[in-house]
């Protein structure tokens, strides 16, 4: 190491380090993308969660190349441009007092800058096309699937409540009468409209395999878009930091065929048949009242204390 | 000429020059800080202004402002004229001042009312805040006047102590009114002038922003 | 200052820290008393604990809290044992006054043996928290899917019980008892579900927050 | 504990002297210390405690909690401003009033000699302040290290549970609030501080009392966030997110009025750095010449001054609603749990960068001086600087992604968020740049900026995943996040922090740290930080939330490994605390050469140890920093040159490559 007369122009150093970088590089890549990437969470369990996965993917392959080019030149540095770390001030030799290369600046600059603009427009391209990618997309989501209509009534989507409180998660199904419940159930195949929201602090919704993610705020409703690919169970968090039991704060449930997820809501439906009663309206947010009651002042007036008779609905298709 | 006077005369010129840089950068420091010190008073204000906006566009609850919630126009209007009349005094005659047209004692009169004035501002607007008749939490209004208010108060009491210590360096010292080809660069002018320079700037920006929340809290439904 | 005055300092310093940062770490690792489940003659776990409007003594004694009973005698912890793949029995006396809930979906018993809780000798799958006296906490066990509410007292009750706590089965109360099956052996928490801290905001600050009042852990062991 | 470690100089004891007399002179009780800060501290903690009760005891959701929330805040505010009181500061103020204009030279007990005692004073001498800030930080650092532990501690089980939940919540918002608050002077602090003037070539700071001030409201903002403990703990992390922050309990009231104070702290720190960059640069430290460390000092400085003010106004706001009862949080009253957030993340993200630019100052600085090369891009670096400060700015609502508040506007933010890896990437093309055929030696602190280099990049490159919304989704809230940021901060500023350690401490103190001890500390921190944070990628994207005390029991594999090589950590850090007293007070070696890395800095030019006035004569700077092996003469020289002189020693520029 140490070599006491560096030989080589420059143009020779940066062709080694070219060379190895690209080999590495091509390596790596493939392998990253091909042998890494089908392995990369969340998994494939939704629609989303492979659009994710397929993002996650990507980055990384993408970035791979950005590693080992600073690695490799870090250990080129490393190995041909030392000097004795004691040498006395004395001794020292200076390096050539090169201030700056034009192109050399130019070149990284419009690498990274295009680098830069491609993911962006991949990262936006992939949040539009795959309606918000999972996330919590506000009161009003611009970036829909087929079939969302912001009216509950006309959307053909099952709509999910998720309703985040200190410290628990509840489930409400306004198209079957507004039943609550405390384990999440949801058909595979069918495009599902979480409605999130909370009853007192900051909570935010996540389930995990599936890919979906969206902040429980306290009197907003903020609405995310997930489709199941495959039956299995669901792993729920909490993922905003709310208060001393955050980290138990857990749910779970269950993606269910079509004709399962009937059969079980029709059974919570029998199930909680005295309680539906005594549950506010389903609304897209909650207020506390005075009387401690909750309510929606947009879409409903001032409910009567009590329970009010609710009808067990018929359940739809 | 013997060496050590040579000598002598050769530190008396570095130190000359040290003075002159020294004092030309001490000129600078209370321009640019007066300055930053604006920026960084707006970036507290425009997160009042900021809440403002904010929760007036959300309206949670519809209690974005309930009608009927509206301070005392008796302490806004005071407090605002106070303010706006105490900035315009001590601008004028400061520039004045600077310019070198102004009568010491003129300036110092307006000074002291100019002081008066923003302390006058500061303390009533603090006794309206006990009459508001409105609960902190009673609106998204009522929280947002109840949080800039105060502090608006404060940078009222502020300005009027930072009049007041220009005043009270003006009478103790006489001369910095007046400075001369000699005293210019004397570390008294460069601090009394530089001082005035930034309360000159900052009575203006206390001002504007009495006139903004004004608007906002009295003006606007 | 000599050498040896120089290392006699730094000695004492790292000595003062070392016992600054054992004071700090004991002090952050306490936990309430744990109280241990009494053991019926017929074999079965009994727990018996009660909810008191304001504990009276101790540095929160405005708080809300849950007390148990050990060897006769109430302590102020929320930290059970029971033993693991059994029944247990709990008998909770409720002091405390109550109101609607937050979310009335926490009216309903779920997740006891059989699915109902015992209201003051009444078996019963449902409160109405908009009656009066609403509901003034739930004894829940999310990881168990327990869940029971326990009715407050009515606000018009004669003989309300004061502080300081425990309070005597002479005041008002409701007693509310159900059994629950607990499983493999592990710690689980529990918590109230009523926003119960009075002058937090939204209630779920105070004794909501702190360990010992109105929520503990379950301690399952073999 | 300051250390005394500036050798008597052994000429001109005497010259200093007449100013001493006219500060001997003043009475006895115009001087501050910290007994009576101390006695000042208690006694406003009562004043403000009993003022508190006597205000609001009777208001009913005082009566209703139990807790006066109203005394506590007074308290804690009256308790600081008697601590400074004590000290002395406020007589500058009170003098002001009667129209007294001290200079400072007159009240101000430094010079070249500095006594132990001077160490725990207000001074207006910036080298105590900066060596003040150093013992500061490092305790800062070292005491919410420890709470990073108890953190790892806890987690070593899925369910078995050390630290009750409350105190498990308490101790992550004490490591992250004290790490995240304190540590945005742990550069600008010691090193901002002791260092800008003089490579400058100033004699002064510009508001020398603003710098002191700075320094001794540290002390009050770590004792009252340590004070939350105490006081029921807080629970809602550094985010402090209302409406929890508004619910909580009365350790609440302790983080947000240390994280306001010490808002104030940076607000006033800044100011000063600003002001003196702009305008105490010696005659020819012309804008192309100050060193890159003074630009990323300035730009850190800038957004300090600029961002803070937005936080102070934040937690003041938070405060009213937990005391007066505001509703500016609680939207059941019209207030938006988004306006936190929005304010927050507005002061949240520049301090990000507050934390990061330090490192880069560094680390660019440092590589021409072992390299011996001049700065590649100069322009560029400083560019790149000001760009990242500019656009931090624009950034904040990437950490609202997923929150639902303006879902319209993330393509945006997501292309203003990963702009921000351009002017970042800078900092390695002028590193790639300057390491290019240099004979560089790998001296500590070069391992600490290669390490940094190194580790900054993985931080760096994970955060374009958390800018991408679809890979947000499944990073955000998770401990990928968690790692991410330690990676640019611990991996960024702290590496390059112990770097500038390693390279500043012979300047600062004449003592030179133990290279052995220090190769130790670099490779033991590097592997195991390393180790440490790389798995904690892993284990949040396979589903672990931050801020958890119970997880996935398959994931308790890679946490115990985790925590066990956090342990390791810590034994590196006791390394260095045992060479950084075993080289500064137990074992000094004799006396260092004034210039012991051959650096062409302007602060290398100055006296060992540095006098008072940091200079004989105003310099006059003559060439840059960095103009090794371009044959231009020495950086300046002390006093006025002959003009002919300055413009004849331009140096040779050469346009490298092929």
């Amino acid at each position: 190491m140490a070599a006491k007369t560096d030989e080589r122009t420059d143009k020779q150093h940066l062709q080694r380090i070219g060379l190895i970088w690209l080999v590495v590089s091509l390596v790596a890549m493939a392998l990253v993308y091909f042998w890494w990437g089908p392995h990369l969470p969340p998994g494939t369990d939704s629609v989303e969660a492979k659009g994710q996965q397929f993002d996650n993917r990507v980055l990384a392959t993408i970035a791979t190349p950005v590693f080992l080019f600073v690695w490799v030149y870090l250990l080129y540095v490393l190995v041909h441009w030392r000097v004795k770390s004691d040498t006395p001030v004395s001794e020292l030799e200076d390096g050539p007092p090169v201030k700056g290369h034009r192109g050399f600046q130019a070149t990284w600059m419009i690498v990274t800058s295009v680098t830069v603009f491609a993911l962006f427009v991949f990262g936006t391209v992939e949040l539009v096309q795959n309606a918000g990618a999972g996330t919590g997309s506000g009161q009003a989501p611009i970036w829909t699937p087929v079939g969302y209509k912001q009216n509950l009534n006309k959307t053909k989507l099952l709509v999910v409540q998720v309703i985040g409180q200190q410290w628990r998660w509840t489930f409400r199904y306004p198209q079957f009468g507004g039943v609550e419940t405390s384990q999440l159930y949801m058909p595979s195949g069918q495009e599902v409209q979480f409605a999130v929201t909370s009853l007192d602090v900051i909570h935010s919704f996540w389930a995990v395999n599936l890919g979906i993610k969206a902040d429980a705020n306290p009197g907003v409703n903020n609405i995310a878009f997930g489709e199941a690919t495959k039956n299995g169970l669901i792993n729920i968090r909490c993922i905003e930091l709310c208060g001393i039991w955050h980290g138990s704060m857990y749910a779970n449930g269950h993606v269910v065929s079509l004709a399962d997820f009937h059969t079980w809501i029709t059974a919570q439906a029998a199930t909680h048949r005295q309680l539906i009663p005594y549950l506010p309206p389903y609304a897209n947010i909650y207020l506390p009242q005075a009387d401690g009651g909750y309510y929606d002042p947009n879409t409903n007036p001032l409910p009567p204390p009590g329970p009010t008779p609710n009808p067990v609905p018929s359940v739809i298709q | 000429m013997d060496d050590s006077t040579a000598a002598m005369t050769e530190v008396q010129a570095a130190d000359a020059r040290d003075r002159e840089i020294e004092s030309a950068a001490a000129r600078g420091a209370y321009w640019t800080g007066s300055r930053l010190f604006v920026a960084l008073s707006a970036m507290i204000f425009g997160s009042g202004a900021f809440a403002y906006f904010y929760l007036h566009s959300v309206d949670n609850n519809g209690l974005w402002h309930p009608s009927g919630q509206r301070p005392s126009d008796f302490v806004s209007v005071s407090v605002l004229s106070f303010v706006v009349i105490g900035a315009g005094l001590f601008w004028w005659y400061s520039r004045s001042l600077l310019a070198g047209q102004a009568n010491p004692s003129d300036w110092r009169v307006a000074a002291g009312v100019a002081c008066a004035l923003f302390l006058a501002a500061g303390l009533v607007q603090f006794w309206g805040m006990t009459r508001t008749g409105f609960y902190p939490g009673s609106s998204g209004y009522a929280s947002v006047y109840v949080a800039v208010m105060p502090l608006f108060a404060v940078y009222c009491l502020g300005t009027a102590y930072w009049l007041e210590t220009v005043l009270a360096r003006s009478l103790r010292a006489k001369d910095v009114l007046t400075p001369d080809e000699a005293t210019r660069d004397s570390d008294d002018v460069v601090s009394f002038t530089g001082t005035v320079v930034g309360a000159k700037l900052f009575v203006v920006f206390v001002a504007i922003v009495g006139v903004t929340f004004f608007i906002l809290f009295s003006v606007v439904k | 200052m000599s050498k040896s005055a120089k290392l006699a300092a730094v000695l004492v310093a790292f000595v003062l820290a070392v016992a600054a940062i054992a004071s700090v770490w004991l002090y952050l690792i306490k936990y309430p008393q744990t109280a241990q489940a009494a053991t019926s003659s017929s074999g079965e776990q009994q727990i018996t604990m009660q909810t008191v409007g304001a504990l009276g003594y101790g540095p929160h004694s405005t708080y809300v809290s849950y007390l148990v009973e050990q060897n006769g005698k109430w302590i102020h912890s929320t930290m059970l044992q029971v033993k693991a793949n059994s029944d247990v029995h709990f008998t909770i006396y409720q002091y405390d006054s109550g109101s609607p809930l937050r979310n009335p979906f926490m009216d309903q018993v779920s997740g006891t043996t059989d699915g109902k809780e015992i209201l003051n000798g009444q078996p019963v799958r449902i409160v109405n928290d908009y009656s009066d006296g609403g509901v003034g906490h739930t004894f829940a066990i999310p990881s168990m899917g327990v869940s029971v509410p326990m009715p407050g007292i009515s606000s018009n009750a004669k003989n309300p019980c004061g502080t300081p706590a425990p309070c005597a089965l002479s005041y008002d109360h409701n007693t509310v008892q159900f059994t629950i099956h607990v499983g493999a052996a592990g710690t689980y928490p529990w918590q109230c579900f009523v926003p119960c801290g009075l002058g937090y905001l939204i209630g779920n600050g105070g004794p909501m927050s702190t360990l010992g009042y109105m929520g503990g852990f379950l301690k399952v062991v073999a | 504990m300051a250390i005394d470690t500036t050798p008597a100089p052994s000429v001109d004891e005497s010259g200093s002297a007449p100013l001493h007399n006219t500060h001997d002179t003043k009475p006895w009780y115009t001087e501050g210390n910290l007994v009576y800060a101390l006695i000042g501290a208690v006694l406003g903690y009562t004043i403000g405690h009993w003022f508190g009760n006597w205000l609001a005891s009777g208001y009913q959701q005082i009566q209703g909690s139990g807790q006066n929330d109203y005394a506590l805040v007074l308290g804690y505010l009256l308790a600081t401003i008697g601590w400074l009181a004590g000290l002395g500061i406020l007589n500058y103020p009170l003098m002001k009033m009667v129209g007294l204009h001290p200079s400072p030279d007159e009240d101000d007990g430094a010079k070249a000699h500095r006594p132990l005692r001077a160490y725990f004073t207000y001074t207006l001498d910036h080298k105590v302040v900066g060596v003040q800030y150093l013992v500061g930080m490092l305790f800062y650092f070292f005491t919410a290290g420890l709470f990073a532990l108890a953190i790892r501690t806890e987690l070593l089980s899925p369910t078995r549970h050390i630290l009750p939940p409350g105190s498990y919540l308490t101790v992550v918002g004490e490591h992250g609030t004290m790490m995240m608050m304190m540590m945005t002077s742990v550069i600008l602090g010691p090193f901002g501080n002791y260092f800008i003037p003089l490579m400058i070539g100033a004699r002064r700071m510009a508001f020398p009392r603003l710098e002191a001030l700075s320094f001794w409201i540290t002390p009050a903002a770590f004792i009252v966030l340590l004070s939350g403990i105490i006081v029921g703990g807080f629970p809602t992390g550094w985010t402090g997110y209302a409406p929890l922050a508004v619910e909580a309990t009365q350790g609440q009231d302790a983080y947000l009025v240390a994280f306001g104070l010490m808002g104030t702290s940076m607000i006033v720190g800044g100011f000063n750095i600003v002001v003196t960059v702009i305008n105490y640069r010696a005659p020819g430290m012309t804008w192309t010449r100050v060193p890159i460390f003074t630009w990323a000092m300035l730009v850190t400085a800038m957004l300090m001054v600029l961002a803070a003010p937005v936080l102070v106004a934040g937690t003041y706001m938070s405060l009213l609603d937990r005391t007066v009862q505001t509703a500016l949080f609680d939207v059941n009253h019209g207030g938006s749990s988004y306006l936190w957030q929005n304010l927050y993340w507005f002061f949240g993200h520049p301090e990000v960068y507050i934390l990061a630019l330090p490192g880069f100052g560094i680390a660019l600085e440092l590589l021409p001086v072992f390299g011996r090369k001049p700065l590649f891009g100069y322009r560029t670096a400083v560019a790149g600087m000001v760009g990242v400060g500019m656009l931090s700015f624009f950034v904040w609502q990437h950490h609202l992604f997923v929150s639902g508040m303006n879902p319209d506007m993330r393509p945006v933010v997501m292309l203003t968020t990963e702009m921000i890896s351009i002017p970042t990437g800078i900092v390695y093309l002028v590193a790639v740049g300057t390491l290019w055929r240099a004979k560089l030696r790998i001296t500590v602190p070069v391992l600490f900026i290669l390490g940094m280099l190194f580790n900054f990049l993985i931080g760096g490159i994970s955060g374009v995943f958390l800018s991408d919304v679809p890979t947000d989704a499944v990073a955000h809230g998770t401990f990928f996040v968690m790692a991410h940021f330690h990676y640019t901060i611990m991996g960024g500023l702290i590496f390059t922090f112990f770097g500038g350690i390693y390279y500043w401490l012979p300047k600062m103190t004449g003592r030179q740290l133990d290279q052995r001890l220090g190769r130790i500390h670099f490779w033991t921190l590097f592997i195991f930080f390393n180790s440490t944070f790389l798995p904690l990628f892993a284990v949040g994207e396979l589903g672990m939330p931050r801020r958890v005390f119970e997880y996935e029991k398959t994931l308790q594999g890679l946490n115990m490994w985790v925590s066990i090589s956090a342990y390791f950590i810590a034994l590196s850090m006791l390394i260095f605390i045992y060479n950084f007293i075993k080289s500064t007070i137990l074992d000094p070696k004799p006396i260092i050469p004034d210039d012991l890395w051959g650096s062409r800095g302007l602060e290398w030019m100055t006296e060992n140890p540095v006098p008072e006035n940091n200079f004989a004569h105003v310099p006059t700077v003559l060439s840059g920093p960095y103009e090794y092996g371009t044959g231009a003469g020495p950086m300046a020289v002390i006093g006025a040159v002959p003009v002919e002189a300055a413009t004849s020693n331009e140096p040779v520029t050469h346009e490298g490559g092929s």
